[in-house]
């Protein structure tokens, strides 16, 4: 249980202080709600449409992508920490384990999903 | 409900709306208050509808109220980046009109003030667009260098922006002395700058990408638009005023015209970062070349301050004041009679007399006052011509219309970035949503010329 | 090609079209009438001997109180009046404003090969204030129109979408003729000071 | 009243200052007063000038307030900056009323405060006809020097104010009295 006191007191100590900021800011900033300040920003003028609706595809597409090569690399935090551990064997997995996920990168680059056009 | 059997209806298209957004006048990535309709299909903008106005505040309606002499304050606030190269134009247009020429000396000190004027513009231009693309460290050195240069207009006219410096016939005063040893320091550290500049963004990766390619307009489109300046010689045409139509002593400096090939973003930004090191080069010649400065002319009668003659005179007092000489403040401006030959066209009813001569004698006092009091003033014949001069955007022209009054009838300016905001929907179609930055940036659009 | 040739040339193509021209401190220029306007544009942009690739300005003036403003040189107080200083004499004078009609449109055309300009001015009246537009020739001359018409009120046949440019949808008027007092506001937001 | 100085003299008063500023208050002030964001509304050849002072020699960022913020939702004090033409007014006012609480206004320049000397059918004559503004900073463009004075000027205006934002009644000067 010990060695996990660090992380606790960091939480604990991130906790109180972004829960400081907001509670001041909500308590000590004066508050004038108006019915322009809740519309949109865009550049000073009233917007033409929120955009609500369908979205381009493209954003989708770039979207799912990030989220796949970045779990990819969370694997290799763990992986990192007990590389001494594991020997060659750890290596060649990782290896493998990489590879894999690279085939799938190279074949979205080559068809274009990374292209915006 | 069976998954396996879908609907007979054709696999519906995914329909996508295109989305309209307002890249408005007070937009947080633009300098300059435009507002750009952009229609945009995801992020490749579709359709845009180019907004102006914005800053329109009747120069051209003023100038007819005021006399010739003041509409200087008017003009530098045309081109308020470089502003000495706006009133050189309307100064020499109106003396074309008149049909005076001013002499050797006064050419020199206009064509440094203009060249000095189109380095700070170009400084603005480049720096602040490279901040808009994230470069903040080269925004902040390129303002140093321009800083410099502030100094020395500041030096030279007395204020730093809106400088008024010329008048019809001549300039306001001389160069001061020192002015040689401190313009070559400050040009040096210009040059320091702009290599600094050079190093850090000429072969940035990000740099490179985000203006290679974007903004892209053809010779036949950019002549067909009327665009003229560094925006028209990045497309492979040189036309430089200076060189074609050249006005004070530009053909007798060597410069040469920096010309792009591509006509992007990128060839503009190499293009003016080239024209600054030409107009560098064309104050150091400018300044090797210059006719001598000041000379004393051989003065009779004694001395005496101009105030004591004035009361001396009041009270008819003659024997005192016969055959004396009247001694103004040197701080006054206008007074330094020594300097007169060199900034003026000599016409008397163009330009003012030195203080010595109006506190002096009857002549200069009545000179003074045939060209100060309202009504009276510089009188042009009637007529009408049109002058252009290279500004840092492009063909700065002045059309002015006289007729034969103290305040001109009509004063039209050409402006250079007016014919680059009209291609603006031609450089914008078809690129992404993140280029309308750099390509607005290298448009260099200043509001004060654009909307007048 | 010096004035003289360029405002020959002109005159030689079209001898009805045009109605005076003169070279006033060295300016070509040549007064049009207003139905000749679209063919001349078009032989200057293709004929080679003008070859006036560029269409540098495209504005107009107003010369309905042209000459008629007295300076006033007398000083309401005491009441002397002071002539004012003579006009500066002139060599070659100016032919004088160009024909009774209000409102010139004026064009400056430059050639970039021949290295010539050369000033076209159109007559309109202000009965039909209406001249061909040129944005078919030159793509710069839409936005030109637009802000003649803004500011004139003169309107281009022809053009796609003659709409204001400078001022807001709700201004009435055009502030640059005579007409217009200097500081007539009319706010979109805010007092009428 | 011992102890209290005007407030536009840029020194801060002390507690009793005729109106009730605890000293929460007087601490939320002193905060607000070195932390300014400001939102540069620029439109013209201020802008400039503008460019100078907040760039490395005559730097703003010594007095807290460096960073320009291009949105007001993030901004404290809106420079307007440059000449307010008629079509632009609308679009200046909108952005005045989407500041977040508590929002400062300073007019830069001689066209912002009184017009300038485009007196036609073009300019807004001073923009405090259409937004309410707390420093008026005149010259065409101000020196960076007065732009300095007047930012400290605000901040002593805002070191006064309590900490919900509203202002102490602006002090009686008989003299102005119509």
């Amino acid at each position: 249980m010990s060695e996990y006191i660090g992380i606790v007191i960091f939480f604990v100590l991130t906790g109180t202080v972004t829960g400081a900021f907001i509670v001041l800011a909500s308590v000590l900033g004066p508050k004038k709600p108006s019915a322009v300040k809740s519309e949109a920003f865009e550049c000073g003028e009233v917007p033409f449409s929120l955009p609500i609706g369908h979205v381009s595809v493209k954003f989708y597409l770039t979207a799912i992508l990030f989220i796949l090569f970045d779990v990819e690399l969370v694997f290799l935090y763990p992986w990192a920490v007990v590389y001494r551990g594991l020997g060659p064997s750890g290596l060649v997995e990782m290896v493998i384990f990489l590879g894999i996920l690279m085939a799938g990168f190279f074949y979205a680059w080559d068809n274009g999903a990374l292209e915006w056009h | 409900m069976d998954l396996a059997q879908t609907p007979e209806s054709p696999p519906r298209e995914p329909e996508t709306r295109e989305m309209l957004l307002n890249v408005g006048p007070a937009h947080p990535a633009m300098h300059g208050i435009i507002r750009i309709v952009t229609k945009l299909d995801g992020e490749q903008v579709v359709d845009t509808e180019v907004e102006i106005g914005y800053l329109h505040r009747g120069f051209e309606k003023m100038a007819e109220t005021v006399d010739y002499n003041g509409v200087i304050p008017y003009t530098d606030r045309l081109n308020y980046v470089s502003p000495l190269i706006n009133n050189m134009g309307y100064c020499m247009a109106v003396e074309k009109l008149l049909g005076i020429s001013v002499p050797e000396r006064c050419h020199y000190i206009r064509v440094i003030a203009s060249e000095i004027s189109r380095i700070t513009d170009h400084l603005t231009c480049v720096g602040a667009s490279a901040m808009e693309l994230g470069a903040f460290s080269v925004f902040l050195y390129m303002i140093k260098a321009r800083e410099y240069l502030w100094e020395l207009v500041e030096m030279v006219t007395g204020a730093r922006l809106t400088v008024s410096y010329c008048r019809v016939g001549g300039v306001k005063a001389d160069l001061p002395g020192g002015f040689d040893e401190r313009c070559r320091k400050a040009l040096q550290e210009t040059r320091k700058v702009l290599a600094e500049s050079d190093a850090l963004l000429t072969h940035n990766r990000i740099f490179v990408d985000r203006m290679s390619g974007t903004g892209k307009i053809s010779s036949e489109d950019a002549i067909s638009y009327g665009i003229t300046g560094p925006f028209l010689r990045a497309t492979g045409v040189d036309y430089d005023v200076r060189k074609d139509c050249p006005y004070a002593v530009y053909d007798r400096l060597q410069f040469d015209v920096p010309v792009g090939t591509r006509g992007d973003n990128y060839d503009r930004y190499l293009v003016r970062m080239e024209e600054m090191e030409q107009s560098i080069r064309i104050v150091e010649q400018a300044l090797r070349d210059i006719p001598p400065g000041p000379f004393l002319a051989h003065e009779t009668g004694r001395p005496i301050p101009a105030a004591e003659m004035v009361d001396e005179g009041k009270i008819g007092n003659i024997t005192a004041i016969v055959g004396a000489r009247a001694v103004t403040d040197p701080t006054l401006e206008g007074a330094a009679k020594s300097q007169h030959p060199n900034i003026e066209a000599g016409e008397k009813r163009v330009f003012l007399p030195a203080k010595e001569d109006t506190y002096g004698n009857i002549e200069g006092l009545m000179q003074q006052f045939k060209l100060v009091m309202y009504g009276h003033g510089i009188r042009p014949p009637k007529g009408e011509v049109y002058f252009p001069v290279e500004g840092a955007n492009g063909e700065l022209g002045f059309y002015i219309v006289s007729d034969g009054t103290s305040s001109p009838y009509r004063v039209r300016v050409r402006p250079p970035c007016f014919a680059i905001m009209s291609a603006l929907p031609k450089l914008l179609i078809g690129d992404m949503m993140a280029d309308v930055t750099p390509t607005f940036g290298s448009v260099n659009m200043i509001g004060g010329e654009l909307d007048r | 090609m010096n004035d003289a040739f360029l405002i020959q040339a002109v005159k030689d193509r079209f001898t009805d079209g045009v109605k005076t021209s003169h070279s006033y401190r060295g300016d070509a220029t040549v007064l049009l009438g207003r139905e000749f306007l679209l063919e001349v544009a078009r032989t200057l942009k293709e004929d080679p001997i003008f070859q006036m690739n560029f269409l540098m300005d495209l504005t107009a003036v107003d010369f309905s109180t042209f000459g008629t403003k007295r300076s006033p040189a007398f000083f309401v107080n005491s009441g002397v009046a002071v002539s004012p200083s003579p006009e500066i004499p002139d060599q070659d004078p100016w032919p004088g404003p160009p024909g009774p009609a209000r409102f010139v449109v004026v064009y400056h055309f430059f050639s970039l090969p021949l290295k010539h300009r050369l000033r076209l001015e159109v007559p309109v009246e202000e009965a039909d204030a209406e001249v061909d537009s040129l944005s078919s020739l030159w793509a710069g001359a839409d936005w030109l129109e637009r802000e003649v018409w803004d500011m004139f009120g003169i309107r281009f046949r022809g053009h796609q979408n003659l709409k204001r440019i400078l001022m807001y949808e709700g201004f009435v008027g055009h502030p640059l003729r005579k007409d217009y007092p200097v500081n007539k506001r009319q706010p979109l937001i805010g007092p009428v000071n | 009243m011992p102890g209290t100085m005007a407030p536009w003299s840029g020194i801060e008063m002390s507690g009793e200052a005729g109106f009730l500023t605890s000293r929460l208050d007087e601490a939320i002030g002193w905060a607000r007063k070195f932390s300014i964001f400001q939102y540069p509304f620029v439109t013209a050849c201020c802008g400039m000038e503008y460019m100078a002072t907040a760039c490395s020699h005559y730097d703003v960022d010594r007095f807290g307030a460096g960073l320009p913020r291009f949105s007001p939702r993030q901004a404290d004090v809106l420079f307007v900056v440059g000449t307010i033409s008629h079509k632009i007014a609308p679009v200046l006012k909108r952005i005045y009323e989407q500041m977040a609480e508590p929002k400062w206004v300073v007019s830069f320049g001689v066209c912002t405060c009184t017009g300038g000397f485009y007196d036609n059918y073009a300019t807004v004559m001073g923009i405090d006809t259409i937004i309410p503004v707390d420093i008026y900073i005149p010259g065409c463009p101000p020196r960076p020097e007065y732009v300095l004075d007047g930012l400290l000027k605000l901040q002593a205006k805002i070191q006064t104010q309590a900490a919900s934002g509203e202002r102490p009644a602006p002090e009686s000067r008989p003299e102005f009295e119509r």
